[in-house]
C-alpha cells in the first residue's frame, strides 16, 4: 500500500477517532468525556469523507456535534450537582466489563480478518463526487420516501415524548 | 259497507285510547277524555245497529293475511253472522251505558281520564274478540280483554287488595288461556290453519276429514279450548278470581265482570259449537252445572253486595255453559244477552248504592264537597269493617276478617236497609233486574232465557234418555231456586226494613242523573220485548254439530229449537199457543222423528212449571227470612253449621290455591333458583377454581396421600432456590446487559468452534 | 485503505462503546457509549456501501437514518434521565433498581 | 360496499373518539352518537331496499383475499335473517349511547371507544360470509365487552367480567376446533383431497350437502355440530351454560346490559341458524329427529330453558336478575322453535330473537331508569311507584306485557309461532313448555305489583318521573313492539324466503 498524503491523513483521522473514543470511556470528568466524544465524532465525519460520503459527513457534524452533543452537555449540567461531575468506576465491574469488551473485540477482529469477501477489498478509486443530489433524489422521490416519512414521524414522536416526559408536573 | 262499519266500530274506541296513550307519553291529557271515549262508544253503538240491519241474516266474512309463511298462512278477519251482530249490540250498548254511568260514578277521581281510556281499550278488545273469524284473533282479543280487566281491577292500585285481585285475575285466567292455547296447537297441528270458517277453515275441515277414530282427540281439543272459557268465564275450578275482581270500580264490574268479558267464554264455547263432541259437550255441561250450583250456594251467605252479585254472575255463566253443553245453543246465547243487561243493571244499581254511601264517607271525614273517590277508598279501607258491622253473624264475619276478605262498610249489606225511600229510582230498577234474574214469569226477560235453558236440558234428557242430562236439569233447577232466594235476600236487606246504620242511612241520597239514566235504560232492556229487536228467532240458527252423536237408542232432536220457542214466547207472551206451534214445527221439520220427540213438548211445559215453582219458593223463603223474619237466619245457620262454614269459606278454594298451588310454585321457584345458584353455578365456579388451582390441588393431593415430608422438603428446596435465584434479579440494567453480551460472545464462540 | 481498515476502526469504536455502557456509573456516560456504538454502525454502513456496492449509495442513506435515530434516542434518553433524576435524586444506574427481585 | 361501510363506520368513529381530548366529554358523546346513527341510517336503507322476494344473499361485498395462505377471504353479505338482526343492532347502538349519556361517570372516552368497537364486531358478525371472518367478529365483541363490564360495572364487576370472558372463550375454543375441522375437511371428496380448502360459508353449505363429500358425513357432522353448538349455546345461553348471564347482567352498566341481552344473545341463536342448521342439517337431524334420549335433545334444552329460566326468575328479588333470568326463559322459545325445523317454528324463533332483542332492551333500560333514581334494585324495596311515576309505570307495564306474551304486542307472535311450530314435532315437550307462559306472567305481574302497586313507599315520595332523554330511548323500542305485534309480516317478509330455503334443506333429509 502506497503511503501517500491521503493515506497519512486517513491514518490521522483513524487515530484521532480511536484515541478520543478511548478517552471518552476512560476520563473521569464527564465534561471532558463529552468533549472527547466531540473529537470522535469529528473523526468519524472525516472518515466519511474518505468514503466519498460528503453529505453524510456534513450531517454527522451538524446533527451530532451541533445537536446531540449539545444535548448531552445540557443533560450533564442539569443532572449533575457540583459533586456529581466525576465518574466513579468500581474495579470489579471494570475488569468484567473490560474482559467482555475485549472478548468482543477479538471476536469482531477475527470475523473481519477471516471473512473472504472483505479481504483486501479496495474501493474503485473514484474521486469525491457530490452525493447530495442523489441522496435527495432517493429520499424524496425514490424508494426511501416511505422510510423517510416514517423516520420523520418517529423523530417527531420521540421529541414530543421527550418533552412530555421531562415536564415538571406529572399528571395523575 | 260492512267492512267499513266494522272498522269504524273497532277503530273508534281504539282511537280514544290511543289519544290517551300518546298524550300520556308527554304527560298531557286530552281535556275531556270522558266525552271522547263516550262519543267513540256511541258511534260504535250506532254502527252496530246499522250493521244489524246490514248483515243479518246472511253471514259474511272478510279476511286478510296477517302472517304468511312458506306453507302456512295466518289470517285475520271478520266473521259476521247474527250472533256476532247481537254480541256487538250487547257490548256496545252496555259499554255506552257504563261510560255514561261512570261520568257520575267516577267523578272526582284523580285518575278519571285514565279510567275512560281503559274502558275504551277494553271495548276495542272485546269487539275485536267478537268479530274475529279465527282462533288466533279470538285469542288476541281474549288476552287483551284480560289485560284491560287487569288494569281496571287494579285501577285503585294503592289498595293492596286491589293489587292482589288484579294479579290473581290475570294469572288465573292465564292458566285457562294456556289450556286454550294448547287446544289451538292441537287444532293447528292437525289442520294447519286457525281460521274457523270458509272452505279451508277448521269447521269445514273437521267435518270432512275427521273420522270416528279422531273423536277422542277432538274431544280433548274441545275441552282444552273450553279451558280458556273456564278461566275467562270464571267457571269451576278457576272461578276464584271473579269475586276478588270486585275490588275494581263498580262500573267495571258491571261492564267487564258481568256483562261482556266474562260472557266471552260463553261466546267462545258457542263459536266452537261445531267441533264439540258428545264427551266435550258433557264436560262443558257438567262444569257449567256444578258452577251454577256451587256459586249460587256461596252467594247465599255473602254480605258484600258486590260479592253476592259476583257469585251470582258466576252462577249465571255456569247456566249458559250448561245450555251450550247440553246443545241449547240459542238458549245459551239468549241468556247471555238478557243476563248482560240485567246483571249490568244490578251492578250499576249496587254502584249507585255504594256511591251514595261513598259520598257519605267523603263528607263524614272531610268537609270537602268534592267527592274524591280514591281518598274515600283509603278511608274506608283504613277504617276496616269491625265497627261498622251489623249484629248478624259477627263471629263468622270475624273469621272472614281473618281470611282477609274484609268488606268495605259501604258495600256491606248489614249497613244498609230501608233505602227504597231514599233511592227510589235505584230501587225500582234493581227490583226489575232482580225479578228478571229470579225468573219471575212472563214480563221479565230472565224468565224466558232461563226457561229456555231448562227446557232445553230437560228436552235432551228426555230425548236421549240420558241420566247425565237429568242430573244437569236438577242442578239447573236448584240453582234457579237458590238464585231467586239470594237475590231477594239482597233486595230485602238493602232496600227494605229499618235502616241498620242510621248515620250512613241519613247521608245516603239518590244518585245524579248521569247514573240514574243508564239504570233506567237497562231496566227497559230487561224487558223481553226490547230484546227481540236484535235477538230475533228468525235468524239465530244453531250451527250443525257433525261430531255430536247421540246414544244409538235416542233421537237427536234439534232441541236448540227450544231456545227459539222460548223467544217466540217472549215475543207473543202467549205460552200455550207457542208450545203448540213448536210441537207442530217439530212435526213438520223432523218427519222421521221417532217416539223420543214426543217428550219434547211436555219437556217445555214441565220445565216452565217447575221453574216458576222454584222461583216462587225461593222468593217466598227469602221474604220469610229477611223481611217478615218469621224464620231466623241465625237458627238455620247454627243448625247447619258445617254446611254454612263450607259456603262461607267458598268451598275452601282460595285456601287450597294459596296454601297448596301458589306455595308449591313459589317453593319450586326458590328451589330452582337455589339449584341455579349453588349447584349449576357452583359447578361452574368449581371448574374455574379447579382449573386455576390445578397444580396446588395436585400438590395438596400429593401432600396428603404420598409423602408429607418429601413434599415439605420440595417446598423448602423450592423456597431456597427461589431465594438464590432471586438475587440474580439485581434490577441493575448494566448487569443484565453484561450477561447478555457475555452470552452472545459465548454463543458465537461455541458455534464457531463447531 | 481497504474495507478492513474501516471495519477495524468501527469494531474498536463499538467495543469501546460497549465497555462504556457496561462499566460507567453515570447515565450520561452510558449515553455517550451508546453514541459510540451507533457511530460505529453508521461507519460500517458507509464503508460497506462504498466498498461492496460503489454505484449504490443506499448504505449512506441508512446511515443518515441511523443518525436521525440516534438523535431521537438521545432526546428520549435525556428526558428519561431528567425524569429519573427528579424521582430518585440520582442518575446512577445501580441506585435505580426498582426491578430488583 | 354499503355493507362494509356500515360495519366499519363505528370503527372510524372509535378512532375519531380516541383523537378527541378526554376533557371534552359532550363532544365525545355527540361524535359517538353520530357514528352510531350512520349505521342505523344505512341499516334502515338496507332494510327498505332489501329484495324480499329471494332467499339469496344480497349486498355482497367481496370475496377478496385476506389471508391467502389459508384461503381466508373478506366476504360479507346479508340475507333476510341478517338484515333483521343488523337493524336491531344498529337501532340499539344509538339508544345505548343515549342511555349512557349521564350514567357513565368515569372514562367516558374509553367507554365510547370500546362501545364503537363492539358495534363494529356485532355488525360484522351478522354480515360475515366467511367462517373465519365470522369467528374473528365473534371474538371481536368479546374483548370490548369484557372491559365494558369489568371497568364500568357494579361492585362485583371483575368477577362477572372474568366469568363472562372465560365462559365465552371456553365456548369459542370448541367452536374454533370445529371450524378448523371443517376447514381441513373442506376439500376432501370420497377420501381424496382435491382443490383448495375454504372457509367460505355459502360454499361450505353447498359442500355439506354434496354426496360423498367429507363434510356430508354423518359422524363428522355430529361432532362438528356439537362443537359449534356448545360455542353458541354459551352465548344464547342454553342451560347449563347460562350462569354467566345473571352475573354479567347484574354487574354491567345499563347500556351494556341492553347490548348483551339485545344483541349478544342473538349472536348465539344466529350462529345456530347460520352454521349449525344450514351447514350441518344431518347433525341437526340427529339431535331433533333422532332416536333415543339424544333424539329430542335440542327441544328438551329449549324446554328446560323455558321452564327453568321462568322459575328462577320467579324467585329473584333483584329486578335486573329477574329480567336476566326471564331472558333465559325467552331464549328457550327460540331454541324450541328452531328445533321444530318447520317454517312456523323457525319463523317464530327468528321473530322471537328480534322481539326479545327489542323487549329485553326495553326492560333493561327501564331497570336502569329506576336504578339511577333509587340506587338499588331490590324489588321488595319499592312499592306504590305507580302513583309517583305514572309514565314510567305505563311504559314498564307495556314492556312487561310484551315480554309475558300479551297478544297485540310483539312478544306474543314469536312465542306463539314457536310453540305452534314445535307442537307438530314435539307434542309433550311443547305442552310442558306452556308452563313457562303462566310462570312468565306470574313473575312479571308479581314484580309489577311489588314495585308499582300498593301504597307508596314513603322513602320514594320525591322520586323524579322518567325524563325526556330516557323516554327517547324507550319510544322507538315501544313503537317496534307494538308495530311487530300488530303487523308481524313487516319483519317476517324479510326472512320468509330464507326460512323457506332452510326448511327445504332440512326436510330434504
Amino acid at each position: 500500500m502506497e503511503f501517500t498524503l491521503k493515506t497519512f491523513i486517513f491514518y490521522g483521522f483513524a487515530l484521532m477517532t480511536v484515541a478520543s473514543a478511548l478517552l471518552v470511556v476512560t476520563v473521569r470528568n464527564i465534561v471532558h468525556a463529552a468533549f472527547s466524544l466531540m473529537v470522535t465524532l469529528f473523526g468519524v465525519a472525516g472518515l466519511y469523507v474518505f468514503l466519498q460520503a460528503d453529505f453524510l459527513a456534513a450531517t454527522q457534524v451538524i446533527v451530532y456535534v451541533g445537536g446531540i452533543l449539545v444535548l448531552i452537555l445540557f443533560g450533564v449540567m442539569m443532572t449533575s450537582g457540583r459533586l456529581e461531575m466525576r465518574i466513579h468506576i468500581e474495579r470489579g465491574q471494570l475488569l468484567l466489563g473490560g474482559a467482555v469488551a475485549l472478548a468482543l473485540l477479538m471476536l469482531l477482529l477475527t470475523v473481519i480478518a477471516n471473512t473472504p469477501a472483505w479481504k483486501n477489498r479496495i474501493d474503485d478509486g473514484t474521486e469525491l463526487q457530490p452525493t447530495t443530489e442523489r441522496i435527495g433524489e432517493l429520499i424524496l422521490n425514490g424508494p426511501f420516501l416511505l422510510p423517510f416519512e416514517v423516520v420523520s414521524v418517529l423523530l417527531l414522536v420521540a421529541l414530543i415524548g421527550a418533552a412530555l416526559i421531562s415536564r415538571k408536573e406529572v399528571r395523575d | 259497507m260492512t267492512v267499513s262499519l266494522i272498522s269504524l266500530i273497532l277503530l273508534c274506541p281504539l282511537a280514544a285510547f290511543a289519544v290517551f296513550g300518546l298524550l300520556g307519553l308527554v304527560n298531557r291529557r286530552f281535556p275531556r277524555q270522558d266525552y271522547l271515549s263516550t262519543a267513540a262508544m256511541l258511534i260504535a253503538l250506532a254502527c252496530s245497529f246499522l250493521l244489524l240491519r246490514e248483515v243479518v241474516p246472511k253471514p259474511e266474512a272478510h279476511t286478510v293475511n296477517w302472517i304468511s309463511l312458506g306453507n302456512v298462512t295466518f289470517s285475520m278477519g271478520f266473521y259476521l253472522d247474527s250472533v256476532t251482530a247481537i254480541m256487538l249490540i250487547v257490548v256496545t250498548l252496555v259499554s255506552s251505558l257504563v261510560h255514561i254511568f261512570s261520568m257520575g260514578y267516577m267523578h272526582g277521581d284523580p285518575r278519571y281520564p285514565r279510567f275512560f281510556a281503559y274502558l275504551s281499550l277494553f271495548s276495542f278488545s272485546m269487539l275485536f274478540l267478537v268479530v274475529s273469524d279465527n282462533l288466533l284473533g279470538i285469542y288476541i282479543g281474549w288476552e287483551l280483554v284480560g289485560l284491560c280487566s287487569y288494569l281496571l281491577i287494579g285501577f285503585w292500585f294503592e289498595k293492596d287488595s286491589a293489587a292482589n285481585a288484579c294479579k290473581k285475575a290475570f294469572l288465573t285466567t292465564r292458566v285457562g288461556d294456556v289450556g286454550m292455547f294448547i287446544g289451538m296447537m292441537m287444532l293447528f297441528a292437525k289442520f294447519k290453519t286457525l281460521s274457523l270458517y270458509g272452505e279451508g277453515g277448521i269447521f269445514a275441515l273437521s267435518a270432512s276429514q275427521l273420522t270416528t277414530g279422531d273423536m277422542v282427540w277432538l274431544s280433548i281439543a274441545g275441552v282444552l279450548i273450553f279451558c280458556g272459557a273456564i278461566g275467562k268465564s270464571a267457571q269451576m275450578p278457576l272461578h276464584t278470581w271473579l269475586p276478588d275482581a270486585m275490588e275494581g270500580p263498580t262500573p267495571v264490574s258491571a261492564l267487564i265482570h258481568a256483562a261482556t268479558m266474562v260472557a266471552a267464554g260463553v261466546y267462545l264455547t258457542a263459536r266452537m259449537f261445531p267441533i264439540l263432541t258428545e264427551t266435550s259437550s258433557l264436560v262443558i255441561a257438567y262444569v257449567g252445572g256444578i258452577t251454577a250450583l256451587v256459586a249460587a250456594t256461596i252467594a247465599i251467605v255473602r254480605f258484600d253486595i258486590k260479592r253476592v252479585l259476583a257469585y251470582s254472575t258466576i252462577s249465571q255463566l255456569g247456566y249458559m255453559m250448561l245450555a251450550i253443553g247440553a246443545g241449547s245453543y240459542v238458549a245459551g246465547l239468549f241468556h247471555l244477552t238478557t243476563h248482560a243487561f240485567f246483571k249490568a243493571l244490578l251492578f250499576l244499581g249496587s254502584g249507585s248504592v255504594i256511591h251514595a254511601f261513598h259520598a257519605m264517607h267523603a263528607h263524614g271525614h272531610d268537609d270537602e264537597h268534592e267527592h274524591d273517590d280514591s281518598e274515600a277508598h283509603e278511608h274506608t279501607h283504613d277504617q276496616g269493617d269491625s265497627d261498622a258491622h251489623g249484629h248478624e253473624h259477627s263471629e263468622d264475619a270475624d273469621s272472614g276478617h281473618i281470611l282477609g276478605s274484609e268488606i268495605p262498610p259501604d258495600q256491606d249489606m248489614r249497613n244498609m236497609g230501608g233505602l227504597r225511600h231514599k233511592m227510589p229510582i235505584t230501587f225500582i230498577t234493581m227490583l226489575i233486574a232482580t225479578l228478571s234474574i229470579s225468573g219471575v214469569p212472563f214480563i221479565f226477560s230472565g224468565f224466558w232465557s232461563k226457561d229456555a235453558i231448562l227446557a232445553g236440558v230437560l228436552g235432551r234428557a228426555m230425548e236421549w234418555n240420558s241420566v247425565h242430562h237429568y242430573i244437569l236439569f236438577i242442578m239447573a233447577l236448584s240453582a234457579a231456586g237458590i238464585t231467586a232466594f239470594y237475590m231477594f235476600r239482597l233486595i230485602f236487606m238493602t232496600f227494605f226494613g229499618e235502616p241498620r246504620n242510621q248515620e250512613m242511612h241519613d247521608m245516603a241520597h239518590e244518585s245524579p242523573l248521569s247514573m240514574t239514566v243508564p239504570l233506567l235504560v237497562l231496566a227497559v232492556l230487561s224487558l223481553p220485548v226490547v230484546n227481540t229487536l236484535w235477538f230475533n228467532a228468525d235468524y239465530v240458527e244453531p250451527p250443525p254439530q257433525p261430531h255430536l252423536h247421540a246414544p244409538t237408542h235416542a233421537y237427536i232432536a234439534p232441541d236448540t229449537k227450544t231456545g227459539r220457542t222460548g223467544l217466540a214466547l217472549s215475543l207473543f207472551g202467549v205460552s200455550e199457543a207457542v208450545a203448540a206451534e213448536e210441537d207442530a214445527g217439530h212435526g213438520t221439520q223432523d218427519a222421521h222423528a221417532d217416539d223420543g220427540h214426543h217428550g219434547h213438548g211436555p219437556a217445555h211445559t214441565i220445565a216452565m212449571v217447575l221453574s216458576i215453582c222454584v222461583a216462587g219458593l225461593g222468593i217466598l223463603l227469602s221474604w220469610l227470612f229477611y223481611h217478615r223474619r218469621t224464620l231466623s237466619a241465625e237458627s238455620v245457620t247454627t243448625t247447619f253449621r258445617p254446611i254454612y262454614n263450607l259456603f262461607w269459606h267458598k268451598y275452601y278454594f282460595d285456601e287450597f290455591y294459596d296454601g297448596v298451588l301458589v306455595a308449591l310454585t313459589v317453593w319450586k321457584a326458590r328451589l330452582f333458583a337455589q339449584f341455579d345458584g349453588s349447584v349449576v353455578d357452583g359447578i361452574v365456579n368449581g371448574v374455574g377454581v379447579v382449573t386455576r388451582d390445578i397444580l396446588a390441588a395436585f400438590v395438596g393431593f400429593f401432600d396428603n396421600r404420598v409423602v408429607d415430608g418429601l413434599v415439605n422438603r420440595v417446598a423448602q428446596v423450592t423456597w431456597a432456590v427461589g431465594g438464590r435465584i432471586r438475587r440474580i434479579q439485581t434490577g441493575a440494567i448494566q448487569t443484565y446487559l453484561f450477561v447478555v453480551l457475555a452470552g452472545i460472545v459465548l454463543l458465537i464462540l461455541i458455534f464457531r468452534a463447531l | 485503505m481497504t474495507l478492513q481498515h474501516y471495519l477495524v476502526i468501527s469494531a474498536i469504536l463499538f467495543t469501546l462503546g460497549i465497555f462504556a455502557v457496561l462499566t460507567r456509573r453515570n447515565a450520561i456516560s452510558i449515553l455517550m457509549g451508546i453514541e459510540l456504538i451507533l457511530n460505529s454502525c453508521n461507519l460500517n454502513f458507509a464503508a460497506f456501501s462504498r466498498f461492496m456496492t460503489p454505484e449504490d449509495i443506499s448504505g449512506q442513506i441508512i446511515a443518515i437514518f441511523g443518525i436521525v435515530l440516534a438523535a431521537a434516542e438521545a432526546a428520549v434518553f435525556l428526558a428519561i434521565i431528567l425524569a429519573i433524576y427528579r424521582e430518585f435524586g440520582s442518575i446512577r444506574p445501580n441506585e435505580v433498581d426498582t426491578l430488583k427481585g | 360496499m354499503l355493507l362494509s361501510l356500515m360495519i366499519f363506520i363505528p370503527l372510524l368513529g372509535m378512532i375519531a373518539v380516541l383523537l378527541l381530548p378526554r376533557e371534552s366529554e359532550e363532544l365525545i358523546k355527540r361524535v359517538t352518537l353520530i357514528f352510531t346513527l350512520i349505521p342505523l341510517a344505512l341499516a334502515v336503507y338496507l332494510f327498505i331496499t332489501y329484495d324480499r322476494s329471494t332467499a339469496g344473499t344480497q349486498y355482497v361485498h367481496g370475496p377478496y383475499h385476506w389471508i391467502e395462505a389459508f384461503n381466508i377471504q373478506y366476504h360479507i353479505g346479508i340475507d333476510g335473517l341478517s338484515v333483521t338482526l343488523l337493524l336491531l343492532t344498529a337501532l340499539l347502538g344509538p339508544i345505548c349511547v343515549i342511555a349512557s349519556w349521564r350514567n357513565i361517570e368515569k372514562g367516558i372516552k374509553a367507554y365510547m371507544a370500546l362501545f364503537l368497537l363492539l358495534e363494529t364486531g356485532m355488525l360484522g358478525f351478522f354480515a360475515a360470509l366467511d367462517l373465519f371472518l365470522f369467528y374473528v367478529f365473534f371474538e371481536l365483541t368479546l374483548l370490548p365487552m369484557y372491559f365494558l363490564i369489568g371497568i364500568w360495572g357494579g361492585p362485583r364487576r371483575e368477577y362477572a367480567a372474568i366469568k363472562f370472558f372465560l365462559y365465552t372463550l371456553f365456548g369459542s375454543v370448541l367452536m374454533l376446533v370445529a371450524m378448523i375441522a371443517v376447514y381441513l375437511n373442506s376439500n376432501i371428496v370420497n377420501g381424496v383431497a382435491e382443490g383448495l380448502r375454504t372457509f367460505d360459508i355459502p360454499t361450505l353449505i353447498t359442500l355439506a350437502s354434496t354426496e360423498g363429500h367429507a363434510l356430508a358425513n354423518l359422524d363428522f357432522q355430529i361432532w362438528v355440530f356439537l362443537g359449534f353448538f356448545i360455542g353458541f349455546a354459551v352465548k344464547v345461553p342454553i342451560f347449563p351454560f347460562h350462569t354467566w348471564l345473571p352475573d354479567a347482567h347484574v354487574e354491567a352498566p345499563t347500556a351494556i346490559s341492553v347490548i348483551l341481552a339485545g344483541v349478544l344473545l342473538k349472536m348465539g341463536t344466529y350462529g345456530l341458524v347460520r352454521v349449525n342448521m344450514a351447514m350441518f342439517p344431518l347433525g341437526l337431524d340427529h339431535f331433533t329427529n333422532g332416536v333415543g334420549f339424544l333424539g329430542n335433545s335440542l327441544a328438551l334444552l329449549g324446554f328446560i330453558n323455558i321452564v327453568y329460566g321462568s322459575f328462577c326468575a320467579l324467585a329473584q328479588t333483584d329486578f335486573k336478575k329477574l329480567v336476566a333470568y326471564s331472558s333465559i326463559g325467552h331464549m328457550g322459545f327460540v331454541i324450541l322453535g328452531l328445533a321444530a325445523g318447520n317454517d312456523t317454528g323457525i319463523t317464530g324463533a327468528i321473530l322471537q330473537m328480534f322481539n326479545h332483542g327489542v323487549i329485553s332492551a326495553m326492560l333493561f333500560l327501564l331497570v336502569g331508569v329506576l336504578y339511577d333514581r333509587a340506587h338499588h334494585r331490590e324489588i321488595n324495596g319499592f312499592g306504590g311507584l305507580g302513583t309517583r311515576m305514572p309514565i314510567y309505570t305505563g311504559i314498564t307495564t307495556l314492556a312487561f306485557m310484551a315480554s309475558l306474551g300479551l297478544p297485540g304486542l310483539s312478544g306474543f307472535v314469536g312465542e306463539a309461532l314457536s310453540l305452534l311450530g314445535a307442537y307438530s314435532e314435539f307434542k309433550w315437550l311443547t305442552i310442558l313448555s306452556t308452563i313457562g307462559i303462566v310462570v312468565g306472567a306470574a313473575y312479571f305481574l308479581w314484580t309489577l305489583q311489588r314495585v308499582f302497586l300498593g301504597t307508596l313507599n314513603p322513602k320514594y315520595e320525591d322520586l323524579p318521573e322518567i325524563n325526556g332523554r330516557e323516554i327517547l330511548t324507550l319510544v322507538p323500542l315501544a313503537i317496534l313492539t307494538v308495530l311487530l305485534g300488530v303487523w308481524p309480516n313487516f319483519a317476517i317478509d324479510m326472512f320468509k324466503e330464507s326460512v323457506t330455503n332452510l326448511v327445504n334443506v332440512l326436510q330434504a333429509i
